[in-house]
């Protein structure tokens, strides 16, 4: 058992508390073990960015201040967001001495910006596609899945430095090495909506829609994703999705932990599959 | 002891009113060595030049100095004067008493005083003026042009029409380069093979043109005048003089789909083929990638077909030496690849437009074939994808160029020409077709351009859009096209059938590597860089390096032509003697006291300085030197200024001319 | 005019060719009028105006001297000027730490279009060289009673004596080197024979830098020669190769430690430069007024390697060879400038000089700037491109006008 | 700087918004507007948002409606050939907007949302779902008496509960404290 450190941000300890069950187990079976960050606090999420810019970097560097201090090197975030706004805090502390000295101060620990943050592709992918192709237990020959990246996984290239932003291709790899198939589509990088589920439902539901439809008309019988947000969009609400725009998905929506953990032979309600909204058919 | 002459002018009263030239005279003739000095009211006139001349018989002079203007005025004119009475021109110095004295001062005793000044300290240095003679450097008169594209081909043939040798070479099979390929062209849309073959026949006829396709310069040694090029003859594995391109060998080849680099992988080619018909030489090569003969030693159908006994699968690469006096660099551009990360890793591509990834997303150059009459569909539209008549096509501008996150800073200034030009070709031939083009701004500064993009516009009705495109994806057989319009400040989505996008222009792979051979300089991009933008545009810093066409910035088939007649007509100059006579004012390194630590060498802008060694006269080495090349050197002084033992020196500008001036002020 | 008492400064300009001497010929066209106290010398480049020729300007009684060419893209000869810019980056330090009065020299670029300029230019030099009076080469208000700590004591090398005997013992038994030049307990050692290696040790004495006697011809002719290399005379041997006087394949090279990567301690710099200008002046005249020109300095150099050192040339004499002040201060900057970006701080200058100068401190005033300005430490890495005869276009020149 | 007297409008003096964000960098490609998600609904879209910023026309541009449709999805930003953090200003305009407190009508509701969750934020350390939504709504329900959205979602929360996605006991840090502190020296200093 290799350790790790774990920064679970709200989404998984609120609605998505699935995704939690579903990256502990998928990370256990192979043999990697989260450790949560001490004390941990809300990363800012939009909310910070959008209303207030010191607060924004403040609330993740006292994250990463947190991590630091428990004597991690490398933490998980597996929410996008989060380990975007991590990983951003963490840029512009590293760029600017007097800034990390005032963000020091402000959340009231020496921060170092030592901790490099990463997201669960990464974190499988550290774990090794080879380990994780010998671990199979169950190919998953039925699935075709279009895999999901959203915005924050691969945006702002020069914060996240993960993949291409355009044509990104590391979870087809690990799907691919699960014995599933995965679909050639276009929506692979663009945005659900977030954030804005409650305040602006609209645009969720139309920008929800336009994803499952193209990953449905590419032959896709689920959508792999990573982002808690993603899969509030797309799962709790596919209901409504279908109701406004009076069409029918049926789409199951996975965490990319979930596929892993089925092949590696984890049952569904192991990974916390039996709290998504929509079944797979 | 010196016998200076001196001859003060009044340049009528410019001089003569705030210097009191009488008085300069007489204190002149004062000085220590001074045999005779003289004034006039127009030094530079007939009757001034011809005072100098008897002076110089009457007084023995050995040295002449004229108290007059500015020697960038008139020092050739008393160069020459002195010259005809028989004195060595370099033994002659001018004190500038006018704009640097008369001109500026009001004060005509301050002024006189001045003026006196300034004679004695050229006084005292025309003491110390060596007789120099102009450096002679042989000329062979022969050129090497590097490229065969259009500007090669121009260049190739004006130098050859004066008189001279050209050895023109090619890497391609075939010359024409990428012209040879385009459709029609801007903005008078004339077929551009029509044209162009013609020309390309020419240069393979000529008979003082000798071709190397299939070829690249290897190696490149020497100076101007006397360069030696190594040029490597890439096995070709049939014999271009048996051969008589009858094309039976390649049409046996069962090798069909390979896919053709001269369309652009539009279309295909066999394994032994010519790039395409009017090829020339019309010869063919055989890909040794794909030969079945070569890889694994089967197939040999064309060999056997072949009645002249052509094809030699046992060719290997030849290096042959060419000596020529200068060399012509023409070697053109190739589009930036779009989509992924390039060869030096800077540029990140334009992963959003899918090009690579969907068939129906071409590049400019490929879409020249897609319309050109000689192209793979004989100029019938039809997409790459399933041969359909694409119905609407969306044109993008800009991409890679104007771009500094992930494709170039630079404008490629043709792309708002040719691309009007595609809506237009297009609007032709599919008369119920749609045609967008995607632009940021027009630039269309040319004769007859800004005309041909209105009418692309009003008469073809092609649909203009101020914006550029985000993102392409395909759905249900469409690409669809996600633009914006900024000047009604709306998104703008089009479903296409066809998009092309106008990629930015780069200068030739390789161009770096050849440039370093030549000696000639490139920018971060590898253009390569004319010695004045403006006065020299097609010289190089390399003396006899000469560059034309779009290897030093992007530009169309008028600016290319007109640089490679330029560049033939600068060789010309340099050939209508067989000498080259250049200005003797140049660097000399003292080697016996030459401590060989290179640092001039290191300094020198020119590359005129080489390490050597010092041999006796039996050839037994004594020691490390550094070298001036005389023929390369342009007298700009670096060298002796970082020389630690004042080892270099500089004619004309000599230690002992500068500090005699120096000491005369004492 | 009435606070300088009629004092007429005498001003040198070195003027390029192709920039600021056809800027003066367009003030001349325009007729603007400037003080006639300035004397043009036309060179072809700024490229080409070497140090010696500013300082030659102030012993022929210049009070101020001007250097200008073509603005930096502009040069005709491409970049003779950005070399220029990098030596006056260089040789400036210089003659601050000596507390020579920089208002009396000038660096600008003028272009052939900037008549207005250079009619500015000359008129703003006469006018601060009247302010400042008549110059008077070298001359020392007073004295100095500054002191510079000195050599700091010599550290004692790490390396083992036994062994290092042996390697040399072996080396010359063996034939593979024809001399093993070291140092002894009482100075430097050149064995030659087997048992002349038990006269070496790692912590000897040498006044003079053992990397010289590599240049030596007597010493050429031993054959081979193995060197026993502090890290200094790595350093010197990484300086000599760049400089291609030597082939590291030629020479046997052994050595205990690296060539150091600790910042040198310019301590007894820093403290120089805290006194007033005028001070240093006195220090260094006092200084230079017990040189005898006995050129121990050159000779004890690791990097003073010309055939034929620029002061024993005459025709012209471009230093005073007397061994009076402007002689002593010419020869000390020549010295010193032609180490700039070169010394690699072994200090056999200073302890070679039987007047007992501190010479080392002049040396490390561009190596200062070197380091300072270009991040560049002399004989760090026997691959780096020198400091001299390169240039970039992103070199400082705050001090050109 | 746009001549007040000439626009018609107030401007900005241009330290309203940080120099980081280089817009004089923009030359108005449009590409931001071509690849945002949400441009089709927008009444000035990303790149003349820009514009007015590089104008100075700050003011107009925070009492754009778009800047709360924005999604922060960072398209516009991530392609931008010019490198300008398109996004970036995006915030910046809704951080002045938000310290104005004057943000634009029917947009209100995402601003009262980001609020009540920074609130929430502050008062727990983390989010707390179900007291978001209380707050949420009865702010959202004061501001505009839309009973339907009062109780829209309501029949998510037994599903939600059913599967045992929702929380009753808060997900409280300890130290609360400094985040108290860190909220009031941020809110401030803006």
């Amino acid at each position: 058992m290799t350790e790790i450190g774990y920064y679970p941000g709200c989404a998984l300890h609120g609605s998505s508390n699935d995704y939690e069950t579903s990256a502990r187990a998928c990370l256990a079976a192979l043999g990697v073990q989260l450790r949560e960050v001490t004390d941990w606090v809300c990363c800012g999420a939009t909310a910070a960015h959008a209303l207030n810019h010191k607060l924004s970097v403040a609330l993740p560097a006292r994250n990463l201040a947190l991590a630091e201090h428990d004597g991690f090197r490398e933490i998980l975030a597996p929410c996008p967001m989060c380990s975007m706004e991590l990983l951003k805090a963490r840029q512009e502390i590293l760029a600017d001495e007097a800034l990390r000295a005032e963000m020091s101060s402000l959340v009231e620990l020496e921060l170092r910006g030592g901790v490099n943050v990463l997201n669960l592709v990464q974190a499988l992918q550290s774990a090794g596609i080879d380990r994780i192709k010998a671990a199979v237990k169950k190919p998953l020959d039925g699935i075709r899945a279009a895999c999901y990246y959203g915005c924050l996984l691969t945006r702002p290239p020069g914060v996240v430095r993960f993949d291409d932003p355009e044509q990104p291709r590391s979870m087809e790899a690990i799907v691919g090495a699960l014995g599933a198939k995965t679909v050639d589509w276009n929506y692979r990088t663009e945005c659900c909506g977030a954030g804005l589920t409650m305040a602006n439902e609209e645009t969720v539901l139309e920008l929800s829609h336009r994803i499952l439809t193209n990953a449905a008309a590419h032959g896709a019988n689920c959508v792999v994703t990573v982002c808690p947000m993603c899969h509030v969009n797309l799962d709790m609400k596919q209901a409504d999705i279908e109701r406004r725009f009076n069409a029918k998905h049926k789409m199951a929506i996975y965490y990319l932990s979930d596929l892993v953990g089925l092949a590696l032979g984890l049952s569904e309600k192991e990974l916390g599959i039996d709290r998504h909204f929509v079944a797979r058919t | 002891m010196a016998r200076v002459g001196v001859f003060t002018c009044w340049c009528g009263e410019n001089i003569a009113r705030t210097v009191d030239v009488e008085r300069v005279t007489e204190d002149v003739s004062r000085l220590p060595g001074v045999r005779c000095s003289v004034h006039y009211k127009y030094m530079c006139s007939d009757p001034g030049q011809a005072l100098v001349r008897e002076r110089i018989a009457a007084d023995r002079l050995d040295r002449v100095v004229v108290a007059s203007c500015s020697p960038h005025m008139h020092l050739k004119t008393f160069r020459r004067a002195v010259a005809s009475a028989g004195l060595n021109p370099f033994l002659l110095e001018m004190a500038n008493v006018r704009e640097h004295c008369s001109w500026v001062h009001h004060n005509k005793e301050q002024a006189t005083r001045k003026a006196v000044d300034l004679i004695r300290m050229s006084v005292e240095r025309v003491k110390h003026n060596r007789p120099l003679d102009p450096i002679r450097v042989p000329v062979t008169r022969r050129a090497l042009v590097i490229g065969g594209g259009v500007a090669g081909i121009q260049a190739a043939l004006d130098i050859a029409d004066a008189g001279y040798e050209v050895a023109l070479v090619e890497r391609e099979p075939s010359i024409g380069g990428k012209m040879a390929g385009l459709s029609e062209t801007f903005p008078t849309l004339d077929c551009s093979q029509c044209i162009l073959t013609p020309r390309m026949v020419e240069a393979g006829q000529h008979p003082r043109i000798k071709l190397y396709t299939y070829s690249e310069v290897e190696e490149v040694t020497g100076y101007v005048g006397n360069f030696e090029v190594t040029i490597r003859q890439k096995a070709r594995y049939v014999d271009v003089e048996k051969c008589s391109g009858c094309g039976d060998c390649w049409n046996v080849c069962p090798l069909k789909k390979n896919p053709s680099e001269f369309d652009f992988g539009m279309g295909f080619r066999r394994s032994i083929y010519i790039p395409f018909p009017q090829a020339v030489p019309a010869r063919p090569v055989i890909d040794k990638k794909t030969c079945a003969k070569l890889i694994r030693n089967g197939c040999g159908l064309c060999e056997k077909k072949c009645t002249r006994g052509a094809i030699n699968f046992k060719d290997e690469d030849r290096l042959v030496k060419e000596e020529v006096g200068v060399v012509v660099v023409a070697t053109g551009y190739r589009l930036y690849s779009i989509g992924k990360q390039q060869e030096n890793g800077k540029l990140s591509g334009y992963g959003e437009y899918g090009y690579g990834q969907y068939k129906d997303v071409i590049d400019s150059l490929q879409f020249e074939r897609l319309v050109s009459a000689s192209g793979p569909t004989s100029g019938a539209l039809k997409r790459p994808s399933d041969g359909k008549e694409p119905k609407t096509v969306v044109f993008i501008s800009c991409v890679g160029s104007r771009d500094n996150a992930k494709g170039i800073p630079y404008c490629s200034k043709i792309c708002c020409m040719y691309t009007a030009k595609h809506a237009m070709l297009y609007r032709h031939k599919v008369h119920d077709g749609e045609a967008h083009v995607f632009y940021m701004d027009i630039r269309a500064g040319g004769k007859g351009y800004e005309e041909f993009v209105r009418r692309a516009i009003e008469q073809d009705g092609a649909h203009y859009h101020r914006g550029r495109v985000s993102k392409i994806t395909e759905e249900n057989g469409k690409l669809v096209v996600r633009g914006a319009d900024t000047l009604a400040g709306v998104p703008l989505t089009i479903e296409a059938d066809l998009v092309v996008l106008a990629a930015a222009m780069r200068p030739a792979a390789g161009v770096e590597t050849l440039a370093q051979k030549l000696n000639v300089g490139y920018d971060e991009f590898g253009w390569l860089l004319e010695s004045h933008p403006k006065l020299r545009p097609v010289e190089t810093n390399a003396a006899g390096v000469f560059i034309c066409g779009a290897c030093h910035a992007p530009k169309d088939i008028p600016e290319s032509v007109a640089q490679a007649s330029a560049a033939a007509g600068k060789v010309a100059v340099l050939f209508a003697n067989e000498e080259l006579s250049r200005d003797p004012e140049v660097a000399r390194i003292n080697e016996q006291t030459c401590a060989a630590c290179y640092a001039c060498r290191r300094a020198c802008p020119y590359h005129a300085i080489e390490a050597a060694e010092v041999r006796s006269p039996k050839g037994a080495f004594v020691k490390n030197t550094a070298r001036v090349n005389p023929g390369l050197c342009m007298g700009c002084g670096t060298c002796v200024a970082v020389c630690p033992s004042k080892s270099a020196d500089l004619d004309g500008f000599s230690e002992q001319q500068v500090y005699a001036m120096v000491e005369a002020l004492a | 005019m009435s606070e300088t008492n009629g004092f007429e400064p005498k001003i040198v300009a070195y003027v390029c060719n192709w920039c600021t001497y056809l800027g003066a010929d367009l003030a001349g066209t325009n007729r603007l009028e400037y003080p006639p106290n300035v004397r043009l010398i036309r060179l072809p480049c700024t490229g080409r105006i070497d140090f010696n020729l500013i300082v030659k300007a102030f012993e022929m009684s210049a009070d101020a001297v001007l250097v200008s060419g073509c603005h930096p893209g502009d040069c005709h000869y491409t970049a003779g000027n950005y070399h220029a810019r990098r030596r006056w980056m260089l040789f400036r330090p210089l003659l601050e730490a000596l507390g020579f009065d920089l208002r009396r020299i000038h660096f600008t670029w003028i272009s052939a279009a900037e008549g207005r300029k250079f009619q500015q230019v000359i008129a703003e030099i006469t006018e601060s060289a009247r302010k400042l009076g008549p110059y008077r080469p070298y001359e020392a208000n007073g004295e100095s009673k500054w002191r510079p700590a000195g050599l700091p004591p010599p550290k004692r090398r790490s390396g083992d004596d036994a062994s290092l005997r042996t390697t040399a013992r072996e080396l010359l038994a063996e034939g593979k080197a024809g001399v093993v030049i070291g140092r002894g307990e009482r100075g430097p050692v050149l064995a030659r024979k087997p048992e002349d290696a038990d006269r070496l040790t790692w912590n000897g004495a040498s006044k003079i830098a053992l990397t010289a006697y590599l240049k030596r011809k007597e010493v050429r002719a031993l054959g081979k020669p193995a060197i026993v290399a502090g890290p200094a005379d790595l350093r010197a041997l990484n300086v000599l190769e760049q400089e291609s006087q030597i082939r590291r394949e030629d020479i046997h090279v052994i050595a205990a430690e690296g060539p150091g990567a600790a910042p040198p301690d310019f301590s007894d710099l820093d403290a120089l430069l805290q006194l007033e200008p005028g001070e240093r002046m006195a220090y260094w005249a006092g200084e230079f007024d017990r040189c005898v020109k006995c050129y121990a300095c050159r000779q004890a150099c690791p990097l003073c390697y010309c055939e034929r050192c620029i002061v024993d040339k005459n025709r012209p004499q471009a230093i005073d060879t007397s061994a009076h002040a402007r002689g002593n201060f010419a020869w000390h900057i020549t010295r010193a400038f032609h180490l700039a970006g070169r010394c690699v701080g072994c200090g056999a200058c200073t302890r070679a000089c039987p007047a007992g100068i501190d010479l080392r401190l002049l040396n490390q005033a561009a190596a200062r700037a070197a380091e300072r300005q270009f991040g560049y430490r002399a004989g760090a890495d026997p691959k780096a491109e020198p400091l001299v005869g390169v240039y970039s276009l992103t070199d400082k020149e705050e001090f050109i006008g | 700087m746009i001549d007040a007297a000439t626009s018609g409008e107030a401007t900005a003096v241009p330290a309203d918004l940080p120099a980081f964000l280089d817009l004089e960098n923009c030359y108005q490609c449009g590409k931001c507007t071509a690849g945002c998600p949400v441009a089709e609904r927008m009444d000035v879209v990303p790149n003349q948002l820009v514009r007015l910023a590089q104008l100075g026309l700050v003011e107009r541009a925070r009492r754009a409606e778009s800047i709360w449709q924005c999604v922060s999805c960072q398209t516009c930003s991530t392609r931008c050939p010019k490198s300008v953090d398109c996004a970036a200003v995006i915030d910046a305009l809704r951080q002045l907007s938000f310290e104005k407190g004057d943000a634009a009508g029917s947009q209100r509701r995402t601003v009262l949302f980001q609020e009540a969750f920074l609130r929430n934020i502050r008062r727990n350390g983390r989010l707390n779902e179900l007291e978001l939504v209380g707050v949420f709504k009865t702010k959202a329900f004061l501001d505009d008496l839309s009973i339907p959205f009062l109780f829209k979602d309501a029949m998510l929360a037994p599903r939600m509960r059913a599967k045992g996605k929702l929380h009753f006991k808060p997900d409280r840090v300890k130290d609360g404290g400094v985040l108290e502190r860190m909220f009031d020296r941020c809110l401030r200093q803006a």
